[in-house]
């Protein structure tokens, strides 16, 4: 994926280049859905359909060596920080070819030379290494910074206090970039968390906090640049509290019998940033279409692809254990 | 006879507590609406509500922390881990609090708390959800450990941890949920601490814990094919453990196979190995075979998962191998 | 020790008792680093002198029921908790007369029937089962209320976050009291810790925080009472945000390099709760002395106590490990 | 030669690593100008500054964390965790993170972070504060698990952990700080993996570790007074496990001792009995036996915690059993 150009303000080519990202991630999403019901895809896999103007904001805004850690729901950061679609459904697939060449899986996507140090499947599990990793920067001089990516429900966890607490001690480069979706699987945010505004989380460190509308990936590109900015210039770390929803279930298969079906189809109704951004941008139904057949081949085409790839042996188990 | 899942099983014994006693109650992350990951805890949010059937944030030191107190405080409290890898994060609680307050106090106090968790592969999830730990736990004084592979074991038993008043750690395995068997009206306690012979055999001993009772079981069937008798026990209890029942199991047969799911560096299956060599030693007619997952985290591809964990198989040609030394 | 009668303004000899009782704790503890010293107590030791005024302001202010969790500098907390001196020096001795049996020691000293339950070695290590007791409270409707202590190092620990997020979302009856001593061993607040104000960790939790001078024994009752009365009414907890000082070193034999000698001299000679009340109360000579006499007499009977005390047997090692 | 102690060959790694390579720093509580809880690290701030010799916050998750991040990008970070016993606080990023990244990214990325920790009995500080649990970390694929128990081994082994270019957890033990012995003025890389045979014998080895390779040294001598001929074997490194040369020990004196301060059950000493039956099955003249910890929480007073862990004569009598076996 080419890089847009760093800029405070962006072209209407630049966003319609977020807007093909964020349907090409959608695409690529629907059909990992699709493809797991018709039960082709082992494992556990959560989508994040409703969320893709955060990856897309938040990794366009990214330079080289910039990186980023991911949590469960990784498929769009993943592809919004450059690894193919066709990496991507590979190692959906369990192939030799997927970007963690089939060790990992859709909650342990990794791509170390286009700065993903890792999806993690333990809620919270990454926020440390990326104070380790900003840390290295600083030490090294690096104009580099580490993004973290979270949600809402991993606010609660100690893992988040202490690695947020040592990124501020410490005034490494890193952006915390928290997607409050309003659920952590099937429990509302009032009933995991004590507090309305997110934000103020970062008070208890002194992190200056940014909130943000994730629906609006223009939105979300713009505070990110400042978060990075902020950060790459030596002032601290950064809390981008992003708010966002989920237009699906946790995980593929989820009944979601944790809320209503009208809630549901409100916010999906209302909240799509995808829409949000066809609207913005006044594209004709032509021009959507276009650029849907367009992502759609690459999406089939990553199915092809995935689907022609090596499956590893058996034995190939015992390798990568030790370096 | 009503047939149980293992999962009703587990449910029914939590019901059945919750409904005798009002100092049981359950928390745990995604427990009430959504009755738990794997659904365990289904419908008991509409039964007894949600402050017995408590919805906690993803905060696992703090949930085991906050139960280990109410324990203190006279209550039963029943904490869900939701996957045996995040004990790692409740490790702390568990085992410096939980395992040791009586014994601080010099016995002034009981933590009558049980930690529920499942784990296990098979299902592709990768390297973080289906760690089999229990091999951890067993080397902590002051907890006890319970694993058990069938619907009977598992409401008899888990009936049992929550009215013992230690900590109990109490292990299911994801692939037995569906598992189905008939069981009593009446729920029967099963004693902490007893291990289970589902098979007589003469010729080997297989100990198996969790899936691989089930894999034995097919083993020791086709096994028995070749005229090989097997016999197939489940201590249920890992800690403390039936010590007499496997050794005389292996008295009897004088050859002993260890199999579960665990990694076999470190596992469960090291401790019974070592138990039997020492309680056995003049019996065995040959070294004890372990059998247990390679030495790797768990991958992610299905071939690559099924070559890492141990299955049916396994248990047979190591049944085939100690059989076959003189 | 008695019970001073629950009430808002503390008369003249509520405040002599305070007195006694502070010095009763300071010379318990010295005497404690005397008897290490001479050899005669094992395991290791952190005396509070200079936060006497915590122990004493908080305890005072809880009623039949209330319960407490302790720290690894716990010795002050289980005496104002009503643990005898003679029980605690026995444990302090190693005795099965000890509060803990001879079991526990300095760092895990416990008197179930008088609410203490438990001194924690592990840092934050005994914040959750204060919300899990507080639950209990709230569950059973008992009006009582759960105080933990801990440092200002603790605040940096994982579980401090999970159990008071915790404690603010279910609105149990605790009091968290943090005992700001600005140091965590040695090292000192600036450096663990990336937030001058220690109240604004509250903020994270939306919790009630109330700052209080942790000197003045009066005034640490009186921010303890209201505390409590918000908790127990079923407001929520409460973080009592206290500034104290160590005024000597983190264990007993600690040589103290990271810290000049004159700002500890300094300190002492400012920050001690004892002369601070002797001087409010203006307590002559004469009457400090004899209050001094009287304790110490106490101590030196605890002393005499617990080296009368029963050994334990050897093989009383393995009772008490199940129930 | 110079004569280090246990401590200062510890330091000595450490900062002779420090000197070479910029990619080394240290992490920890207290660290600094205190020197770490055992004075290990005293100095060092003076020398490499507060940002090669960094403080942190007590925050043991994020800390391993940290060094974790730190190391997947080319650094070799020594994060000191105080205490053993509060590993159970690092435990997931140890075990889920450290142990797991390179597996899990398919072989992309590798994390040479060297945890260093310490613990162990003898000074009564109470259940919270010396236990010793390198038996979880053996379960671990992903994880080297080391254990030195002399200043030589300290030394080099240390320094290996710190070039491996994989996680390690360093286990160092309390009460052996003190000791002494000549070592090089070069400092030798001692391999990870390879056992130290201490004392030859021919009638029974004792395999022991940490502070139990000393008291196994002093019950060899005792023995040898007896006329029981004791040899003494430390694996020095956990995992990997150099199992050829413990196995081919008990192949020569035929019977075989495993002694370590943890807990018996479930500790390293069944692994090692459970490898060494196996191995040398056809050898062995006598049941392995176990010397560790009894089975409880490390309790407060001299008297009783002196009975918990093992000393010499726990080992002397092991081995008079084990003898007298026939
Ligand atoms: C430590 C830990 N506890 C529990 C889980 C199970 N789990 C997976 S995702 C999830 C909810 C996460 O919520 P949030 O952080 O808001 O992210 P979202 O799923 O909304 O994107 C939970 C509880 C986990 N993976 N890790
Ligand atoms: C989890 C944990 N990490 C480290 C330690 C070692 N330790 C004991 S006390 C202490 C400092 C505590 O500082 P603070 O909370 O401010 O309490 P203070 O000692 O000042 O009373 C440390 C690091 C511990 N006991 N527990
Ligand atoms: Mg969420
Ligand atoms: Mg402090």
């Amino acid at each position: 994926m080419a890089k847009v150009e760093q800029k405070g303000t962006l072209s209407k080519s630049d966003l319609r280049e977020f807007f093909r990202e964020m349907l090409l991630i959608r695409r690529f999403e629907e059909k990992v859905e699709e493809r797991f019901r018709a039960g082709e895809l082992p494992g556990f896999l959560h989508v994040a359909i409703g969320q893709e103007a955060v990856a897309v904001g938040v990794c366009r805004a990214l330079v080289e060596g910039d990186i980023i850690a991911s949590t469960h729901r990784a498929h769009g950061h993943t592809l919004a920080k450059g690894t193919t679609p066709n990496e991507l459904m590979a190692e959906l697939y369990g192939k030799l070819e997927g970007c963690s060449h089939g060790y990992g899986g859709s909650m342990h996507l990794y791509d170390i030379e286009r700065g993903n140090i890792g999806a993690n499947a333990v809620v919270g599990g990454g926020l440390p290494a990326i104070v380790g990793a900003a840390l290295t920067f600083k030490l090294r001089c690096y104009p580099r910074v580490g993004v973290a990516f979270f949600g809402d429900g991993a606010t609660n966890i100690g893992t988040f206090h202490e690695a947020l607490n040592l990124a501020q001690l410490w005034q490494v480069p890193a952006v915390f970039v928290c997607e409050n979706n309003h659920w952590a699987e099937s429990t509302p945010s009032w009933q995991h968390m004590p507090i309305e505004d997110i934000s103020q989380r970062a008070v208890a460190y002194g992190m200056k906090a940014v909130k943000v509308d994730g629906q609006d990936v223009e939105a979300v590109y713009k505070a990110t640049r400042r978060a990075l900015e902020h950060a790459r210039g030596g002032k601290g770390p950064v809390f981008l509290a992003v708010n966002t929803y989920r237009l699906v279930g946790h995980y593929i298969g989820d009944p979601q019998v944790y809320r209503s079906k009208q809630e549901l189809e409100e916010t999906r109704a209302t909240q799509d940033p995808i829409e949000h951004l066809r609207t913005k941008l006044e594209l004709s139904g032509d021009e959507v279409e276009e650029i849907d057949r367009e992502v759609q081949e690459i999406v089939d085409a990553s199915v092809e692809f995935a689907k022609n790839g090596t499956d590893p042996k058996p034995e190939d188990a015992l390798k990568n254990v030790y370096a | 006879m009503p047939e149980l899942s293992y999962r009703e099983a587990v449910r029914d014994a939590l019901s059945r507590a919750m409904r005798d006693d009002e100092d049981v109650f359950i928390m745990g992350e995604d427990i009430a609406e959504m009755g738990g990951s794997m659904g365990v805890t289904q419908g008991l949010v509409d039964e007894f509500g949600p402050e017995r059937v408590r919805n906690t944030p993803i905060s696992e030191m703090a949930l085991a922390g906050a139960a280990i107190g109410a324990a203190m405080q006279g209550m039963r409290p029943v904490a869900e881990i939701m996957y045996e890898d995040f004990l790692t994060l409740a490790a702390e609680q568990i085992v410096n609090q939980a395992a040791k307050h009586r014994y601080m106090s010099g016995g002034q106090v009981t933590v009558p708390v049980t930690f529920r968790t499942q784990g296990g592969a098979g299902w592709s999830p990768g390297a973080q959800h289906a760690q089999q730990l229990e091999s951890w736990f067993v080397h902590i004084p002051g907890l006890k450990v319970v694993f058990p592979s069938t619907p009977t074991d598992a409401r008899g038993l888990l009936w049992s941890s929550i009215y013992d008043d230690n900590p109990v750690v109490f292990f299911e395995h994801r692939t037995l949920y569906g598992i189905k068997e008939e069981v009593g009206d009446e729920l029967e306690p099963i004693p902490l601490g007893q291990a289970r012979t589902h098979r007589q055999g003469e010729d080997v001993t297989v100990i198996a814990t969790g899936r691989l009772v089930h894999e034995a079981l097919a083993a020791a069937k086709e096994a028995e094919e070749e005229g090989i008798s097997v016999e197939v026990v489940d201590p249920r209890t890992l800690l403390p453990l039936d010590e007499d029942a496997l050794i005389s199991s292996v008295k009897k047969t004088n050859r002993c196979v260890v199999a579960h799911e665990a990694v076999v560096r470190g596992g469960f299956g090291a401790e019974v190995a070592a138990v039997v060599q020492y309680g056995a030693f003049d019996w065995l007619d040959a070294p004890i075979e372990r059998v247990g997952a390679k030495f790797s985290p768990l991958p992610f591809a299905p071939v690559m998962e099924d070559f890492v964990v141990p299955h049916a198989n396994d248990v047979l040609e190591a049944i085939h191998r100690t059989v076959s030394r003189t």
